[in-house]
């Protein structure tokens, strides 16, 4: 997909019209991800009960592609056990470097396949997966997580 | 006098599809010549220079010792041996702050730099300030990228040992008033060292008249290849200084504990130099001379006009620095409302406009301005106004590919 | 299979008149598709690498990152995170002298190298061992070159903290045993460098299997162009060290007063890279591997057992180093009684042989061997058993010629 | 001419039977010149009364340019006085670098001048010059000069 097609198509709405954008009341896990080249900052909130993730949003600033790529996310994760959203992370970034192609796999990222055309642009590749590496960095270290948003 | 238009077609790169290459201020196209002289020295005279005693090695250490009168010639110094040749601007200023700054700044010295400095201009005097427990200290510019006679005059003080400073911003294209500022600074009796990687491919150069103790630039902004870069500095403060790097071709003796330096520039070469990159950029600066730094300021400065005069037409849009476009050396730094500079980039990519978006190895001065990143669209002189009308054409149309409506 | 005179076509200065170059431990030649793929980066996506996010710009990494990975593959590193590209071996050995040696090496400590050393290897720990008053001890070889098993056994001990050796001396042209040096260091808790400018154009280099934790080489003794070398360091011991040069494309963030640094291997890699002479090197590397090292130890095997033989004839000539022609790796470093070794060579020269004369960057050895110079003839494969035949005829002249009669 | 017809009809001469060489009794300048890229090594000795040059001789080894050249100067410059030894010495090394090239300036320099065409072989340059450039040295600065040989 060109790339104009892509953003008009997908990225803008969750760019613009983010639906898990906000913060999140008592979450259980909060961590910041950056991207120093780009300046892409988020700060991913998380509900967790059980092992399974209740609720989440983000707040933050960035490029559409690192926004969006979160929206979608958070979107995916919510109601999904840890272990799932992990193994999502893994195939996500995988589909993003290059070494997932199968088609299983990628569909089930569900809207979020539709990056897929982002590992033909290696320096937004860090951007598509902000949200991605930092939920799975919080979800397998939980205590370099805290559990508010640092004002 | 050839037509400025005339000189594009040594440059098969720009000949060979639709792209608009705007992002000259980080790296520049290389003409033909340029390639064919690198070429035609490893075809001719390939050799290992200053060592041999034979044709070729002669043959190659003139090519590279004429490539540093080139360079000299140039930039109007006194004499070839101040010109050391290094990869890149980069690796001229760490040398300035190794040899020459960790041996003359001491504790409560200070070091003088400007919020604009590209990084390369910073970590080295950060380096030296951390190891000798010195201070450094920023110039501020004002809105317009201007640092006023006030602003230096009351930072440079008696305490100050070095101030590096660069000729011109890569992010405001501002020049900045060096001659003023070494004047000044050599009444305080420090010594200023100039980064010229953003001022030597726009206009002439003449460090003496600038007042410069050292000056660096890099090959690759200027037509010539990567890998060579320059440092010029002067005489009496090169003899004076320690050899950075150290190994063959810059020494006189060795024994197992110690050893003696070769004279000026081969003290700061070590090992085997790069003639090939050093003949490139001669005849980059051959090729330079010959279009004229007239007729390049002409042209940079009519297509920056434009540039900035559409793109003043777009009201989303901010453009940082000065509203002259005189004084912009080419370099136009912008934002646009609600789009992210590398939503930016990445779109013109798809019309095959090529930009810089991103922090332009310039944190601190992201930070004075308040922007984590902008977008930059830079010119040389080969590029062209029907280049410029359809970079106005595509940037409009940005807002509306980012979701903005038409 | 190609015959291995069939390369020889693609060496432009081979083919372009009578002379025969015997000076390739200098610097070897570099053949067309070196040169061509030089001047294709450029005329089709040339741009600053690792910065942009328009098409040239990635395409431009992906060639220069490419080339990284060609390197690794080439000697056997684990990651392509552990190649740094550098100017050359002096810079390789600088950079591992500067940020590990300053932080590891401590008063009272030893770093031991060889008497064979060449001066890039010796220099830079002279100041490392100056800076923090630690003591820098010799190896010696035996008559034949050779540092025996007590040699190193008994030089490197409990305070040894870095080994830093020549895997083939440019003199002697020996092949040290350095992995046994390796195993035998790390048993005393010393890290090794090794010097590989003269062993990795001419054999198949497996850092992982040497075991080496620092290897340095140059890409304008391979084929390669000048102005590129290569640090290869283990990933650990890189991770660890802080930086060198400083600037652009080695930082993350950046502030008024601090800095933190980009990942491996960025972090070594200050400024605008040199992706033309990264690309050349990986072209350099492929031509290699396409004639394979086994094609070319044999043909360097031959020809120095052809142009010792042809030597031992002159009973005034003396060769340097092993009698057995296999060990000299093409190298053949010789004296003539009577006759000044620059004398040799400029009387050589008048009959286009370029041969090397003078210290070779190696004084020490110059020392140790009781000789201020020797000349020096040094073999690649694309050297022909014709040209070996023109020498010996040329060399058993010079007598005659410096007036000792025939 | 070619170089080796100089090695031939010249140098050689001069570099195997050389006139000048040896020590001098009781000198009254004596200076060590050295080229550290070849070895060359020389320790020039002279005799001068009432700014005269009276005697002269060298010691040393180095390549059969360096040693040739030396025991020419040296035969030129006694009997001559301190100014016109120095200003053959700028004319020796004026016409090596290619600065000085009339043929009056280089006749003075009677059989020397033969080395005229060192000057296409720079590496050479400083093998040729080294006597010279240490006679001017000596005279200019006799300060720096000892007044024996060091043992
Ligand atoms: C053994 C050895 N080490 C180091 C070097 C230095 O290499 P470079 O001059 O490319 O830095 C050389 C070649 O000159 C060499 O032969
Ligand atoms: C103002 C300025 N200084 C220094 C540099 C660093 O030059 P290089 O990357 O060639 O070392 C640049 C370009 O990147 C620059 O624009």
């Amino acid at each position: 997909m060109e790339l104009k097609q892509l953003y008009r198509e997908i990225v803008n709405e969750h760019n613009l019209r983010p639906v898990h954008k906000g913060k999140l009341e008592n979450p259980d896990l909060v961590m910041r991800g950056i991207n120093p080249s780009c300046g892409d900052d988020i700060t991913l909130q998380l509900k967790v009960e059980n092992g399974v993730i209740t609720d989440g949003k983000y707040i933050g600033s960035g490029c559409a592609i690192s926004q969006a790529s979160v929206d979608m996310m958070v979107d995916q994760i919510i109601g999904k056990s840890k272990e799932d959203a992990i193994k999502l992370a893994e195939t996500f970034m995988g589909m993003i470097k290059g070494d997932i192609t199968d088609e299983e796999s990628i569909e089930s990222l569900d809207e979020a396949a539709s990056l897929q055309d982002v590992r033909h642009m290696p320096a937004r590749v860090k951007c598509a997966v902000l949200g991605w590496h930092t939920m799975q960095e919080m979800l397998e270290h939980p205590e370099k997580a805290v559990d508010k948003v640092e004002e | 006098m050839a037509n400025i238009g005339d000189y594009r077609k040594d440059f098969d790169i720009l000949n060979s599809g639709d792209y608009v290459y705007f992002d000259n201020a980080a790296t520049s196209q290389r003409p033909n010549q340029v390639l064919d002289a690198i070429s035609n020295f490893y075809r001719t005279a390939n050799a290992n220079p200053l060592r041999g005693l034979y044709d070729w090695s002669i043959a190659a250490t003139d090519m590279y010792e004429d490539s540093r009168r080139v360079v000299a010639d140039f930039i109007g110094a006194a004499t070839p041996e101040e010109i050391i040749f290094t990869r890149n601007t980069s690796e001229s200023l760490n040398l300035v702050a190794y040899s020459y700054g960790l041996d003359n700044v001491s504790e409560g010295d200070e070091v003088v730099i400007s919020v604009m400095e590209h990084h390369s201009n910073i970590l080295p005097w950060q380096m030296v300030c951390r190891k000798k427990n010195a201070k450094l200290v920023y110039l501020e510019p004002d809105e317009e990228g201007v640092i006023s006679k006030e602003e230096y005059e009351s930072k440079i003080t008696d305490r100050t040992k070095v101030v590096a400073i660069g000729h011109v911003s890569n992010v405001m294209g501002v020049t900045n008033p060096v001659k003023e500022i070494v004047a000044y600074a050599k009444s305080k009796g420090a010594i200023v060292v100039v980064d010229g990687a953003q001022s030597t491919p726009h206009m002439k150069i003449n460090v003496q008249d600038l007042g410069a103790d050292f000056f660096a630039f890099s090959g690759h902004k200027m037509l010539g290849p990567m890998g060579i870069g320059v440092l010029y500095g002067r005489k009496e403060l090169l003899e004076n200084m320690s050899p950075f790097l150290t190994g063959g071709e810059m020494i006189e003796y060795v024994t197992r504990t110690d050893a003696t330096y070769a004279e000026l520039p081969h003290k700061f070469e070590a090992g085997t130099v790069n003639a090939s990159g050093a003949v490139g950029l001669a005849e980059a600066i051959r090729y330079l001379q010959n279009v004229g730094f007239e007729a390049i300021e002409a042209q940079e400065q009519k297509l920056t006009a434009l540039l900035m005069e559409g793109m003043s037409k777009l009201p989303y849009i901010k453009i940082y620095g000065s509203k002259d476009p005189k004084k912009h050396c080419g370099i136009v730094t912008f934002t646009i409302d609600g789009v992210h500079p590398h939503d930016i980039s990445s779109v013109l990519n798809d019309d095959h406009v090529c930009i810089r978006a991103g922090h332009h190895c310039a944190q601190p001065l992201m930070q004075f301005i308040g922007e984590g990143s902008t977008a930059r669209a830079s010119l040389y002189f080969y590029n062209t106004e029907e280049e410029v009308k359809i970079f106005l054409e595509k940037l409009a149309k940005v807002r509306e590919v980012m979701g903005y409506g038409a």
